[in-house]
């Protein structure tokens, strides 16, 4: 079901059930860097996006705090301060030149937001407010300064209501509820491009290829490898893993933040707009915390420590509750009015689904997964690298997605939104200069076959293991073994729980054999892909033996520049299904790129 | 996608939908759709008395007996329930009428629209129990 | 303060699971000629939500039953859906807020074409949103932001909030009718731009609202209001947009 | 309320309006109802309560004195109008909103127009061309102002 349809969205043939497309520029995913990115290259060549979701039910809509930019709106800010703290955030992990981009170009990308109707919070005197977030310091570190530009606690919303609105505008062509589940690969003078994608109708159950000289992955991130999760049912990695079983490599992918406050039990997020609001973090004994871990920023270090602050809490015996097994996040100094005008949302979660009412009682809280900071390479142009520096053309990924590696080893609150922004358009605009020259690259005559066989050997899979069993079981393992803190004990642990849901998976069953809105097969095949994601991070993390940003190993609890200030890359390589993660995963290395700052100790 | 121009689109296309079904339960819908389905009725059951009516009023025009007639069969007991009924129906549409019009033109009707419409049957009621024992009066003289 | 939590989540698992039933509308094109009633069981916690049952089911009883669904929170809108007799979000709708001695009816919502189970076709529901040029149109260039006033922006801040759920529309008994009406959320959008101070092309929307199937097939049954998940005051938006009809600008 | 298909809901109409007259007649119901509140009770209240008696009072000779007056010629020609104009428009938002097959809901409409039509001309011409004391009539019947035929 098209979204717009006319003449581009119509299939240009159907051969043996297979509807074919031809557009310049294919986008997976509408979210926000999908759609920002469809918006650059909407104007200057034919563009289609594919999305498994409407474009307004993607995760970007909750995202909730804000969009960092240096405006120096309300208080004195610049691009080099923000680059820092960018830098500092991500434990040294960051690739400088591409944090110094992102915090440059991050003022043009909150101001183009604005230009295209984005309906920020306003300062008294008319320009876009802005509010303290996590890590986000004045002069190198000093104190915390003013910078995330909000709408309340819906920025994300806005963004992508605002991009979606300014894609109606131009018309771009939307394929909603398609399922992409191939990359196409093809080759030219010996070198690997992309040749189009091949999705699933969920409405109908047949199968469409879309040829696009330039293909932009923008499928947002896999949370759902995690039980308790800020994420989205629909987060399942499905783009990063379809990069990763094409046999290109994965960056980083041991790291993955643990936001501090999210609802407890549940996992709902509550932003950290509050604590930039002035919420305080509390245990049992009503104390104040984190002042006695980062005495200058508390409450407002970056998530990373904060999440390990408060599991050490609770496991020294200072959680609340009757288990002792959670904290506590509280706003009640705060008035109500400033209360309902800054966080309206994230106080509703708490009533509606807690049943607690933050005006006066402080809400639960524990962390929660949260984002991925790993994910497919790509340079500052956002082209995605089949190795340290070779570059595939035409191939381009932005956003959750992809890893350019603005966020090293933590990213900071909100640069995030920043991030589909920023990259989300700068791959919206080399894909457009990359088709001006570039031709279609020939489709293989099976171009559908993989999917095809992937969709019958599914739907007819008769095995006697349920999908929901064998998700359960992977996210508990991980929730358990994964976490803030982990140790080569446990992630050797969960990468036997993995090895043997991979043998199980063989042996599933689906029940619903229609062809129409089959969502039961979709789950199985997401969690193919959730599976094979969870791996790569396990695998990943279980080599990475030092502690850095989000990846905290208790039994190496130092970082170790000397030897692992480098980005992890990992291949697959050999028997994809054999047992062994170790016969199918390599991992290598890739340096960082550093230019300013060189690395310090991380003190808040 | 340069030929597609601000804020221009083309003419959706919507596939023709496969028949729908979607009887199920009935909506439920609280004062406001009551309130709608109230005014609907008692406007349709008006306007089919109008209609009546003006005809018999017609009949002042060809004579007086002919008039007269009518209007006697309108005096039957039975004819006094109707009118009874009417009454109640007129004031219902006619309070409610009111209680839209401010929904649609005070700016705080909207938020009040609830209490409106209970306000909207306590009148109803007051002004009912005002008519209706002389209604009753009226029709038991008839007997 | 923390008197108040003592029994809250963690104390949880304690609590006593309990059987609800469900009544799913079931409806498959392939197979079923008329949508039918299936019930289910399933055990669950006082603050599990709908959406947790229909997954439980989905997971763990029938894999076929299908809905839509995403964040689990209440701000995608997939999962608008009629439970007991009224559109709401499953992953908004608690069980203890339901009568769960009796069971819980649920149902795709009304008015669009129904595509299985509880999923409609949501195309045409697009389809008007995209009429009322929802988005800014503003022809200078400035090098910075537009400047807006706090007043300003509050003016349209309901409005903004809309997450096109359709659970609305849906509950429009003016929609139900014909399904030609543009319907509150579309109007909702509308409001959005034509109240807000950068725009400049409200004339425009207010033109296209000013049509047999705009603002004027509104007949003030607030089911949309009371529907909102999102809290908005769609009937006073709309009252809004008419009265700006009237006046020929916002 | 419950009606149970819709063929194409918000189908893409491709041409649009020509005037504007669902606003007037939005405009008309409202103001037509506020003036109807104060013309038919005012009716209500003199036919039904006012007189000792009710209905029972009402017939040729009570009307006909009624309409020998101005003020109550114009205060029923004004209701006339204005409530069967009001009545079948409302009539018309409904057959537009249930009745989908498009021939009988123009057949409904045309249906719906001429009655008032016809209606209104019947009853202005009613009022206007009354006479209070027509020949042939019994005494007792008309008006006591009638002079003895
Ligand atoms: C609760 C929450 C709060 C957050 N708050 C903030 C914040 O305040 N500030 C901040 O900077 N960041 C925040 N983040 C992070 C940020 O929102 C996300 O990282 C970012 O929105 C990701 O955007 P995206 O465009 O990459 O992906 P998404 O918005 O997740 O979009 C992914 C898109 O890909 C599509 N897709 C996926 N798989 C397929 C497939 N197989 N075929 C076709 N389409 C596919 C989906 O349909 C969807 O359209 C928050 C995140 C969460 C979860
Ligand atoms: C007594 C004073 C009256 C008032 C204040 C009044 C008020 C109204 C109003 C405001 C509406 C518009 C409702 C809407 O748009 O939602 C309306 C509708 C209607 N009225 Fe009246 N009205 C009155 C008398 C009458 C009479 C005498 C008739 C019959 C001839 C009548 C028949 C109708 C009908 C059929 C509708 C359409 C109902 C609908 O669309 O749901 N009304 N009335
Ligand atoms: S106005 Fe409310 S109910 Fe309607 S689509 Fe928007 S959020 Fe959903
Ligand atoms: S339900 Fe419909 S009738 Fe008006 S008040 Fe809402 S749009
Ligand atoms: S699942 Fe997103 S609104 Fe319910």
């Amino acid at each position: 079901m098209s979204d717009i349809p006319d003449s581009s969205t119509v299939p240009t043939k159907t051969v043996d059930g297979v509807h074919y497309h031809q557009h310049d520029v294919v986008i997976v995913g509408a979210g926000g860097a999908g759609m920002r990115a469809a918006i650059q290259a909407g104007p200057g060549a034919s563009t289609a996006v594919i999305s498994k979701l409407y474009p307004t039910r993607s995760h970007t809509g909750a995202a909730q705090g804000g969009m960092a930019a240096a405006l120096a709106n309300v208080e004195e800010d610049n691009w080099e301060w923000h680059t820092f703290d960018t830098v500092k955030g991500g434990d040294y992990l960051v690739d400088q030149d591409a944090a110094e981009i992102l915090a440059k170009e991050a003022i043009t990308a909150v101001l183009e937001l604005e230009n295209m109707g984005l309906p920020f919070n306003r300062t008294p005197e008319g320009k876009i407010d802005q509010r303290r977030f996590g890590g986000h310091t004045a002069e190198h570190g000093k104190n915390p300064v003013r910078r995330a530009c909000y709408a309340a606690d819906r920025t994300g919303h806005m963004i992508l209501q605002t991009l979606y609105q300014n894609c109606v505008k131009l018309g771009i062509n939307f394929f909603n509820e398609f399922y992409v589940l191939d990359l196409i690969m093809g080759e030219v003078d010996g070198q690997k491009r992309p040749a189009g994608v091949v999705a699933y109708e969920l409405a109908t159950g047949e199968l469409h290829v879309f040829q696009g000289k330039a293909v932009i992955f923008a499928t947002g991130g896999f949370g759902k490898i995690y039980k308790t999760t800020s994420n989205a049912h629909t987060l399942t990695g499905d783009g990063v893993g379809i990069i990763w079983r094409k046999g290109l490599p994965l960056e980083d992918m041991e790291f993955f933040q643990f936001h501090p406050t999210g609802l407890a039990g549940l996992g709902i997020l509550l932003s950290e707009a509050a604590r930039g609001e002035g919420a305080i973090l509390r245990n049992s004994e009503g104390e104040r915390f984190m002042e006695r871990y980062a005495p200058t920023i508390k409450d407002l270090a970056p998530r990373d420590i904060v999440a390990r602050c408060m599991r050490t809490e609770i496991r020294e015996g200072r959680g609340a509750g009757p288990n002792k097994d959670y904290l506590y996040l509280d706003i009640t100094h705060l008035s109500p009015e400033v209360i309902d005008a800054k966080l309206p949302d994230i106080t509703e979660f708490a009533r509606t689904y807690l049943g607690v009412e933050p005006y006066t009682e402080p809400v639960p809280v524990l962390p929660t997964a949260h984002y991925a900071m790993g994910g497919i390479p790509t340079n500052v142009k956002a082209e995605v690298l089949q190795d340290n520096d070779t570059v595939v053309p035409g191939l381009y990924a932005a956003g959750e997605c992809a890893c350019v590696s603005v966020h090293g080893s933590n990213r900071l609150g909100t640069n995030s939104l920043l991030d589909i922004n920023v990259f989300g358009k700068r791959a919206g605009d080399n894909a457009v200069a990359y088709v001006q020259t570039a031709d279609f690259v020939p489709l293989p005559d099976d171009a559908a076959e993989f999917v095809q066989g992937l969709i019958h050997q599914v739907s007819t899979a008769t095995g006697t293991e349920r999908i929901s069993t064998l998700r359960r079981e992977l996210q508990e393992s991980m929730d358990t073994n994964a976490q803030v803190f982990r140790t080569a004990e446990t992630l050797n642990q969960v990468t036997e729980v993995i090895g043997d849901l991979r043998e199980r998976y063989k042996n599933i069953s689906v029940q619903d054999k229609g062809k129409r809105f089959n969502t039961d097969l979709l789950e199985a095949i997401e969690l193919g892909f959730l599976l094979d994601l969870a791996e790569v991070v396990i695998y990943s993390a279980l080599s990475r033996e030092e502690s850095r940003g989000g990846h905290f190993r208790e039994d190496f609890p130092k970082r170790d520049d000397e030897k692992w200030l480098v980005h992890t890359m990992a291949y697959l390589t050999g028997d994809a299904h054999s047992a062994d993660a170790g016969d199918h995963i390599k991992l290598s290395t890739k340096p960082v790129v550093i230019t300013n700052y060189q690395p310090m100790e991380r003190k808040y | 996608m340069a030929e597609q121009t601000t804020g221009v689109l083309p003419a959706p296309n919507v596939p023709r939908p496969r028949p729908s079904r979607f009887q199920g339960t009935l909506y439920r819908g609280r004062e406001g759709m009551w309130s709608w389905v109230l005014h609907r009725i008692t406007g349709v059951a008006i306007y089919f008395f109008l209609l009546v009516h003006i005809l018999d009023s017609a009949l002042l025009r060809v004579s007086p007996r002919a008039y007269n007639a009518v209007i006697d069969t309108y005096k039957q007991p039975i004819m006094g329930i109707g009118e009874a009924a009417l009454v109640a129906a007129i004031m219902f549409h006619a309070l409610n009428g009111i209680r839209i019009i401010l929904i649609d033109f005070w700016g705080g009707g909207p938020k009040r629209q609830r209490l409106m419409f209970w306000l909207v049957l306590v009148v109803w009621v007051i002004l009912m129990a005002g008519f209706l024992p002389r209604q009753i009066g009226v029709i038991l003289s008839e007997f | 303060m923390s008197t108040v939590l003592e029994e809250r989540p963690a104390a949880a698992d304690a609590i006593q699971k309990f059987t609800a039933t469900l009544m799913i509308r079931r409806f498959d094109p392939d197979v079923d000629t008329e949508p039918r009633w299936q019930e289910f069981s399933v055990e669950m916690l006082p603050t599990d939500r709908v959406l947790d049952a229909l997954h439980q089911i989905k997971w763990e009883q029938d894999g076929s039953l299908t809905f839509r669904r995403s964040c689990a929170h209440g701000v995608c809108g997939s999962d608008a859906m009629r439970i007991n007799g009224r559109n709401r979000l499953a992953c908004k709708t608690l069980m203890k807020d339901l009568d769960i001695e009796k069971p819980v009816y649920v149902e795709a919502i009304k008015g669009l074409p129904l595509e299985k189970d509880l999923v409609v076709n949501m195309e045409p529901f697009f389809a008007s949103f995209r009429e009322v040029q929802p988005f800014l149109q503003a022809s200078s260039k400035p090098d910075k932001e537009r400047l807006q006033s706090v007043e300003q922006r509050a003016r349209f801040d309901d409005t903004t909030k809309c997450i096109l759920c359709a659970a609305c529309t849906s509950s429009c008994p003016v929609f139900w009718t014909d399904g030609q009406y543009f319907g509150p959320a579309a109007i909702v959008n509308a409001h959005r731009f034509i109240f807000d101070s950068r725009d400049e092309a409200s004339e425009v929307r207010l033109d296209i609202l000013n049509d047999k199937e705009g603002v004027w097939r509104c007949r003030t049954t607030f089911n949309c209001t009371e529907a909102c998940p999102r809290g908005i005051q769609v009937t006073q938006a709309i009252a809004e947009v008419k009265a700006a009809v009237l006046r020929g600008r916002p | 309320m419950t009606t149970e298909t819709v063929e194409a809901p918000r189908s893409a109409r491709v041409s649009r309006r020509s005037t504007n007259w669902e606003k007037w007649a939005w405009l008309y119901m409202r103001g037509s109802g506020v003036l109807l509140i104060v013309l038919i009770f005012g009716h209500l209240f003199t036919n039904l309560i006012a007189d000792e008696g009710g209905v029972k009072a009402v017939d040729f000779a009570f009307v006909a004195g009624k309409w020998a007056s101005p003020f109550w010629q114009i205060w029923d020609t004004l209701m006339l109008w204005l409530a069967l104009i009001h009545g079948s428009n409302g009539m018309r938002t409904i057959v537009n909103d249930y009745v989908s097959n498009s021939t009988l809901r123009r057949i409904m409409l045309v249906a719906l127009l001429a009655s008032s039509i016809v209606l209104i001309v019947l009853g202005t011409l009613v009022i206007y061309t009354f006479d209070p004391c027509p020949s042939g009539a019994l005494q007792s019947q008309l008006p006591s102002f009638c002079p003895a035929q």
